[in-house]
């Protein structure tokens, strides 16, 4: 048999440098599955690929739309940006009962939805990564900063999150000002970041976005030296780009106190993609949770697995990694607990989203190199 | 340059009805074929179309601008997104306190702004002509300083109230239908600023006036969160009467009893019987419109209107007010224009400034004006709907193309790197089916005349 | 063999015919001027001899060579030169710019024609590096019949060249025409100032809805009363 | 009528109309001739309310109007042509004449929806009335073409058909006549003299035909380098040392001569 | 000497940024005001063709750098611009004659045929994709700095840095060449002089013996240069990144338009109008204004507005441009 799952994320628009990526992880969960012919009785499982654009939630609707009538998916991983994920939720989901499981969409709006348990996330609350970067901050002695943030929810929320936890424990920021990604030119954003000041510069943004941007003008213009990067910036591109130029910055991403991304990198190497792309890791998770909640309730019908998502995703049980799929389905054929941790340490609370660990890293030696876990 | 355009298309009176029967098929071929091309469900023929009956009314609204007038509007993102704030000030609830808080407060900073525009505008029209740029530049930056001595303190009073999932000020809870003729009044009202400014501009410089509107009112909604969240997104904008909600009529046994009459399971009949509410909805607005439209440019109206169009200076020698006309249409077609956004809101359930491009809302309707027909009502509705389903089937065409063509090749990374570019096939589709249309029928698939 | 030999053109910009087997010819030297009424198809006929408009019958010959299948830009090189009725000066250049447009084709030295046209519109010279579209409608005719002489045409093709040119201008016009074609060219013209052209024409054409009605020396068509009374103005 | 006092009007540093100072009086066929360059059309933009002038002022009847905008000046019934046609090329010929009429009430959108008895009325009436305004220019055969495929001097027709759709005050007529048949142009000098005759308009023309302006107009105003240089019947104007230097010349003056004395 | 820091810091932050943005800006109105003014269509492709020519120049990069030529402390992309050039141009030329020339033949009407320019952008836009992939690429390699932050902070002692990128002298330097061989070809060659004309009167310029096919093919490949040039030093500067150059088309129609459309000149003035006040007029005062008064320490950033409205305060000076000087700067033209 051969189960279809959906992948509706923006291969075209402002973030169609990240999509690729996150479809392979969610392909590379699929393909580790189907490889095992432990997932129900050997079916396989394809991915089928739907261009969400990320800003057009009308599109974006019809193409889940498509996906969910036409193609007969039985769950799908994205969408891709909280807006049109709302939307092909709202609109077309639902209605349909398909799960969704978003590997992205961080708007806490989110977690408040009416979703008919349809809906999950395997991405972690910007609420707390505000707390632990506060922290981490802190202990470099450092007292005050400049914020910028990619103008949309996640940098919006992970920037406002932050300013309150850090502003709370004495620390000032000097500036709070938003970057859109994918403009030509970022000298006015690099030029008002440099004019407040501050000892080092928190960019909470993406390194394949206007991150970017922001870091090469206030590398190259001198106006800063020490940087802050969340999870957004923190991927290979990061080292690849300005490795030399940034040592002695830091940053803290989600992930396990294992080895579950290192499982994931080396996994994604092998089957020929970049896995440090931004929410590549995510991408997988989020369908290897569908697939074993597939497993686990032992039906492809999207109102029987609904159900099965948090157990598999949660305490008690054996812990999962990236590449231990075919184990967690014996597992589970076997009527054991599991609980998936994958590549980004999934721990779904609430309403269905990530609680994460975090990792802290710091560029030594133009590397990025782990220094602990929070 | 001597002024014999291409002549024409061929078909006469019949050309309409067939290319609307064409798109019917193309429609029902949606709906019932299902092959590489086609998905072959309503579901999905019905979505498309809901949409496409949106996208109509706006070519509608830019043809009213370009077509009768030859105003070139390239703001329609501007006009459609404040269209689309409506139904979040009007059937959204208020939140809480937010009022208390900082309501009055951004009231009387906007006051304060006004006060400052009139002013300065009074002191230009007053003042000798020496004196009178420094006298405005000075009330201009006091009356700025004072309004944001009054705004800030409020914006952000406002916005401290349940961040992350209320901060603004919310609406005033009414029927979302009503939200609809406010949008068009609000984009209207914006018209009307902006034809005041920039209507005296030629066209391609009304273009790029138009289009800096329409990024900075997209601006605005994007970063005033007290308004509408800006970043953050308004969610939950409840659906017009009379379209009812899927869970629900997956539940009431009155439904259940009658979808099963009809055949349907429950989960398909529901969201069958929304999808085609909202586009009886939608065709009621859409055929309102054109009556009025078809009405409008067949009177001696439409014939001034065109008149001025064709030659602006000879119009105003035979006593036509020019300004004054330009300025009419243009608020009415941005009336239309917001109007129509504020059906997509209501439709999409919730409000995204950030996804207001000008790609998708300002190029992709001038696509469906021109290829319709500019100065033709029915040619723009065809050229909505069309391109419209064009636009989304490209989407899928894109990939299977590029997988056909894929499967010849031995795993790689060529082949890699051809399945990850599949998607901008959708691009490429809609690009040459764009200039298929156009070098077939080059005055639009309904030319004018 | 004239010089000029346009037979039996048909053609027209849609459909419908607009020239109905008109026949034009100049001899080598000679000036022949088309009348009739507005509306005839004077002007499309002189774009057909130009090729500006694709024939359905007849041809065109020049120095009996046919080039009947020639695009507008060849038969300037072969001697053509041509002002349209309307739009003929190029508005944003200046006018010696205009002029030297008109001297596209030429290889050699032409600064002593623009001289010449100097002298013959000295208005032009005043206004040598204003914009042609800034100038008066007459102005503006000077320099689009300036602007032909600038190719040192074996056939110069000029339609209504006097259309709002000052008396004193139009008279020095015509003297200047009459001085062109002793030199050998060939003028083909239209003219609504029917009698002052037609009294320096050798060969003059009545064009009624696209066909010749009479054709005659200049002199004689002037003596028509019936010609003089429904084309000329009495 | 018409009153024009030390009206001049700068193109940047150049001159065009130079401290012009002429008067139309009420009912004459004014003729205006000059030089090309010599301002004529310029001081017609600016009585029209194309231009803005630099100084100066016009009044009519007594009433200041000096930079009022064409279409307020139309509604004062001051009409005018354009030297170079000014047609709406993609309407028809019987469109063209038809939009010209002010105040119908089809112009209203209001009237547009939900008035379209009375629209119909008018529309009759006015179909009637460009239908006669075209047969008189001859061009009746012309009605359903668009007005951008016409023949050079067709254009200048419609140009003048226009000014007779409506009740106008005072006509201005920029060079009806250049590249219009010369039988023609008798039949439409003859339209001229008779709108004047019986109903009252007052014209003011421009024209290089002489022929044309010594049988119409009466007085004759010669401008020449933006300033008035001579005034009066034709006649005396042809007979002006000044204006056959500047304008007329001497070739023609003979012909004229010898003309009017056959 | 805080007198010095506040103009360093004006210079570094403001004027040297500004500088280069507004070149690369102008090099791409350049493109656009040229197609406007002799073809009469505003060119929507435009950005796109900036994006496939640099995509093309990177190929050609590598394929010099993988066979280890070098130009020094120059980048290798600028040897191989070149031939990106000529890649362009046969692609742009192909591209008119299978589609534009069509809409020449029937005289459509501009708007149609900027319409057709959409479609074309569209193809291209994926055509881009399809070849080069949608990833940032860095391809700059030679000398990074004329003068670098903390060299300029240890040579004169100054608090604040100055640095000026070896990719914003070249763009600003290639910008002038280019813009003064333009002029020069229009305003004194013959082909320059004849396509003045065709853009003016196409119908006379045919009577004057001009060759139409030859100025629009001539228009088209100076057009593909300007594009792969103004591409190019886009991406040394910055990163090439094909989604970005669609953005750029904004900025670049303001720039050309605010000059007037069909100016050269204006397109220059427009493309600096345009990045110095996106630049300035979010800029944050406050430091500068510390250094100028000693002793003050304001409250807050004595910033007008915030860079979430940079893109609509370039706008908004814009249109008020427009209003004092309806055709742009430079008195352009208009349909
Ligand atoms: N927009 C303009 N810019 C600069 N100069 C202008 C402009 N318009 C007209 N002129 C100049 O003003 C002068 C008067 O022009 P005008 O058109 O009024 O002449 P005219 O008397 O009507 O001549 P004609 O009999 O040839 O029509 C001319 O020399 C012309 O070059
Ligand atoms: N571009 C065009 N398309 C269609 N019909 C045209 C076009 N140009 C002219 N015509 C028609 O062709 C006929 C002849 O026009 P043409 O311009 O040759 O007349 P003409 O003899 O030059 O008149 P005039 O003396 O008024 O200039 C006219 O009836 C006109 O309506
Ligand atoms: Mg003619
Ligand atoms: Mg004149």
């Amino acid at each position: 048999d051969e189960v279809k799952l959906g992948i509706s994320l923006g291969f075209t628009g402002p973030l169609e440098s990240m999509s690729p990526a996150m479809a392979q992880g969610a392909e590379l969960a699929m393909k580790e599955v189907s490889d095992s012919g432990k997932f129900m009785s050997g079916s396989t499982v394809v991915g089928v690929r739907g261009d969400s654009t990320c800003v057009d939630s009308a599109a974006a609707a019809a193409t889940v739309e498509k996906l969910i009538t036409a193609d007969g998916v039985k769950g799908i991983v994205g969408g891709m940006c909280s807006g049109e994920t709302t939307a092909s939720l709202q609109n077309v989901a639902m209605p349909k009962g398909v799960v969704m499981i978003s590997p992205s969409a961080t708007s806490p709006a989110l977690s408040t939805l009416e979703d008919n348990g349809l809906f999950f996330r395997t991405s972690p609350s910007d609420a707390r990564q505000g707390e632990v970067m506060t922290d981490e901050i802190m202990e470099h002695g450092i007292k005050s900063v400049a914020l910028t943030y990619t103008n949309n929810d996640y940098g919006k929320g992970l920037a406002d999150s932050f300013a309150a936890a850090f502003e709370a424990k004495g620390g000032k920021v000097t500036i709070n000002a938003a970057h859109d990604d994918g403009k030509p030119d970022y000298s006015a954003e690099v030029a008002a970041l440099a004019s407040a000041g501050g000892e080092a510069l928190v960019i909470a943004g993406y390194v394949d976005q206007g991150g970017s941007g922001i870091l090469r003008g206030a590398l190259d213009t001198g106006a800063f030296s020490t940087f802050v990067f969340p999870d957004g910036m923190v991927g290979g591109k990061l080292e690849a780009d300005f490795g030399k130029e940034i040592n002695g910055s830091f940053g803290q991403m989600p992930s396990s106190e294992g080895e579950g991304k290192d499982k994931f990198l080396a996994a994604a190497k092998a089957a020929g993609f970049d896995g440090t792309g931004v929410y590549s890791g995510e991408a997988y998770d989020a369908a290897a949770l569908i697939m074993l909640a597939m497993a686990a309730a032992n039906s492809t019908d999207p109102a029987v697995y609904k159900a099965k998502v948090m157990d598999v995703a949660n305490a008690p049980g054996e812990k999962i990694l990236p590449g231990e799929l075919g184990k967690a389905l014996e597992l589970i054929a076997e009527g054991k607990d599991i609980d998936y941790q994958g590549a980004s340490s999934v721990e779904l609370i609430g309403a269905g989203e990530s609680a994460g660990t975090f990792r802290e890293i710091e560029i030594k030696n133009d590397k990025i190199e782990t220094v602990k876990y929070r | 340059m001597s002024t014999h355009q291409p002549k024409a298309a061929k078909g006469g009176k019949w050309r309409a009805p067939a290319m609307f029967g064409a798109l019917a098929v193309l429609f029902i071929l949606e709906g019932t074929v299902s092959n590489t091309f086609f998905s072959g469900h309503w579901d999905n023929a019905l979505g498309i179309l809901r949409v496409g009956l949106i996208s109509a009314i706006l070519a509608l609204g830019v043809n009213i601008q370009w077509g009768y007038a030859g105003l070139f509007n390239t703001g329609v993102v501007g006009f459609l997104a404040l269209g689309g704030l409506a139904p979040v000030l009007v059937s959204m609830p208020a939140t809480p306190g937010a009022f208390a808080a900082g309501g009055w407060g951004i009231l009387i900073a906007l006051c304060v702004a006004m006060a400052t525009l009139v002013a300065a505008v009074f002191l230009w029209g007053r003042l000798p002509v020496r004196l009178r740029g420094w006298a405005v530049a000075a009330t201009l930056v006091l009356g700025f300083f004072a309004y944001r001595a009054v705004f800030d303190p409020a914006v952000e009073a406002v916005q401290a109230i349940n961040p992350s999932a209320q901060g603004y000020l919310g609406g005033i809870g009414l029927p979302v239908l009503l939200s609809w003729p406010i949008g068009a009044a609000l984009a209207a009202a914006a018209a009307w600023v902006v034809g005041k400014t920039a209507l005296g501009l030629r066209s391609d410089y009304l273009a790029i006036a138009t289009l800096g509107i329409g990024e900075i009112i997209v601006a605005v909604l994007r970063n005033e969160e007290w308004l509408d969240r800006g970043v953050l997104n308004v969610n939950g904008i409840p659906r017009p009467w009379p379209v009812p909600y899927e869970t629900n009529l997956q539940q009431d046994p009155g439904f259940l009893a009658r979808a099963a009459s009809f055949g349907l399971d429950p989960m398909t009949g529901s969201t069958l019987l929304v999808k085609l509410l909202y586009c009886l909805l939608f065709i009621a607005v859409l055929g309102l419109l054109i009556w009025a439209a078809q009405l409008a440019l067949n009177s001696p109206w439409g014939r001034m209107m065109r008149a001025i169009r064709d030659n602006e200076v000879a119009a105003a020698a035979m006593g036509k007010n020019v300004t004054g006309r330009h300025l009419q249409i243009f608020i009415i077609g941005s009336a239309v224009l917001g109007l129509a956004g504020a059906m997509l809101i209501s439709l999409d359930g919730q409000m995204t400034p950030s996804g207001y491009n000008p790609l998708r809302y300002t190029f992709l309707i001038w696509v469906m004006v021109i290829v319709g027909g500019s100065g033709n009502n029915w040619g723009s509705v065809l050229g909505g709907l069309l391109i419209w389903f064009v636009w989304i089937k490209a989407g899928e065409w894109g990939p299977t193309l590029m997988g056909m063509l894929a499967d010849h090749l031995a795993d790689g990374t060529l082949k890699s790197h051809l399945v990850d570019s599949a998607p901008h096939m959708r691009l490429v589709i809609m690009g040459v089916i764009l200039l298929a249309v156009l070098r077939f029928s080059p005055r639009g698939l309904l030319p004018e005349r | 063999m004239s010089f000029l030999d346009a037979s039996e053109m048909i053609g027209g910009y849609g459909a419908a015919d607009i020239l109905h087997g008109c026949t034009l010819k100049v001899e080598k030297g000679q000036i022949a001027v088309i009348v009739g009424p507005n509306g005839a198809g004077k002007s499309t006929a002189m774009k057909a001899v130009f090729g500006m408009l694709r024939l359905r019958g007849g041809h065109v010959k020049l120095d009996g060579e046919d080039i009947t299948g020639l695009s507008p830009q060849e038969r300037v090189k072969k001697g053509m030169g041509f002002v349209p009725q309307v739009n003929n000066v190029f508005p944003t250049m200046s006018v010696e710019e205009n002029l030297e447009m008109g001297a596209f084709i030429r290889t050699d030295d032409f600064r002593d024609t623009i001289e010449q046209v100097y002298e013959l519109f000295p208005i032009l010279r005043e206004k040598r590096y204003q914009n042609a579209g800034e100038l008066s409608g007459g102005q503006r005719q000077q320099v689009a019949v300036g602007r032909a002489l600038m190719t040192k045409p074996k056939l110069l093709m000029l339609d209504e060249p006097t259309a709002g040119v000052s008396p004193i201008v139009m008279d020095e016009l015509f003297d200047r025409i009459i001085e062109v074609a002793r030199t050998g060219i060939s003028i083909l013209m239209v003219e609504q100032n029917a009698r002052q052209a037609l009294e320096i024409a050798d060969q003059g054409y009545v064009l009624v809805q696209g066909a010749n009605k009479y054709t005659d020396t200049g002199a004689a068509l002037m003596a028509d009363p019936e010609v003089r009374r429904t084309f000329l103005g009495g | 009528m018409i009153r024009v006092e030390n009206l001049h009007k700068h193109f940047g540093g150049f001159h065009a109309v130079d401290g012009a100072s002429l008067e139309i009086a009420k009912g004459s066929i004014t003729g205006l001739i000059g030089p090309n360059g010599a301002g004529k059309s310029t001081l017609f933009n600016v009585i029209a309310g194309v231009h803005e002038p630099t100084s100066g002022r016009v009044t009519m009847a007594g009433e200041d109007i000096t930079g009022l905008k064409p279409h307020e000046l139309f509604h004062k019934g001051l009409l005018r042509t354009f030297q170079i046609a000014h047609e709406f090329p993609t309407m028809t010929v019987r469109e063209n004449l038809m939009m010209v009429p002010a105040g119908q009430s089809g112009e209203t959108l209001w009237n547009a929806w939900f008035g379209r008895g009375r629209i119909a009325e008018e529309e009759a009436a006015l179909l009637k009335k460009a239908d006669e305004v075209l047969d008189f220019l001859t061009i009746s055969h012309l009605k359903d073409e668009r007005a951008g495929n016409l023949s050079g001097g067709q254009k200048k027709l419609l140009e003048l058909g226009r000014t007779m759709m409506v009740e106008a005050k005072i006509v201005f007529l920029d060079e009806v006549g250049a590249g219009v048949n010369r039988t023609l142009l008798n039949t439409i000098g003859d339209a001229i003299v008779r709108l004047n005759k019986e109903r009252g308009y007052t014209f003011c023309v421009i024209e290089h035909d002489m022929d044309f302006i010594g049988r119409l107009c009466d007085p004759v105003i010669v401008m020449a380098e933006g300033k008035v240089l001579a005034q009066g019947n034709p006649s005396t104007i042809m007979q002006n040392e000044a204006v056959i230097e500047a304008y007329l010349g001497r070739g023609l003056k003979n012909k004229i001569k010898a003309e009017t004395q056959a | 000497m805080d007198i010095l820091n506040a103009f360093v810091a004006i210079l570094n932050y403001i004027i040297v940024p500004a500088t280069a943005y507004g070149a690369q800006l102008a090099l791409g109105a350049l493109g656009v005001t040229l197609i406007y003014g002799i073809l009469r269509f505003s060119n929507f492709a435009h950005g796109d063709t900036m994006a496939f020519g640099t995509g093309l120049t990177i190929l050609v990069t590598w394929a010099m750098q993988s066979a280890g030529l070098s130009f020094g402390p120059l980048p290798t992309a600028l040897l191989a611009l070149p031939i990106g050039i000529a890649l362009t141009a046969a692609l742009v030329l192909a591209t008119d004659k299978v589609v534009y020339s069509y809409y020449r033949k029937v005289r459509a009407a501009p708007i149609y045929i900027t319409m057709v320019s959409v479609g074309v952008m569209f193809v291209m836009n994926g055509l881009t994709r399809v070849l080069i992939g949608v990833d940032e690429i860095k391809f700059a390699d030679g000398a990074r700095f004329l003068i670098s932050a903390p060299d300029f902070k240890a040579m004169t002692g100054l608090t604040e840095p100055l640095a000026i990128r070896a990719t914003t002298a070249i763009t600003v330097i290639t910008a002038a060449l280019v813009v003064w061989a333009l002029f020069w070809f229009l305003a004194r060659t013959r082909t320059g002089k004849s396509m003045r004309a065709y853009a003016d009167n196409e119908d006379l310029a045919l009577l004057s013996g001009i060759d139409p096919n030859r100025v629009v093919a001539v228009t088209w490949v100076i057009a593909a240069a300007l594009a792969t040039i103004a591409g190019t030093l886009y991406g040394l500067d910055k990163s090439f990144k094909a989604f970005n150059y669609f953005q750029l088309l904004l900025p670049i129609f303001a720039a050309a338009i605010v000059g007037g459309l069909g100016n050269p000149l204006g397109a220059i003035a427009g493309g600096f109008v345009i990045a110095f006040s996106e630049v300035s007029v979010t800029y944050a005062w406050k430091k500068v204004a510390m250094y100028l008064i000693p002793g003050y320490e304001p409250e807050g950033l004595l910033q007008l507005l915030s860079t979430e409205y940079k893109f609509a305060v370039s706008f908004a000076i814009l249109i008020i441009v427009l209003l004092f000087k309806p055709t742009g700067l430079f008195k352009g033209k208009s349909v």
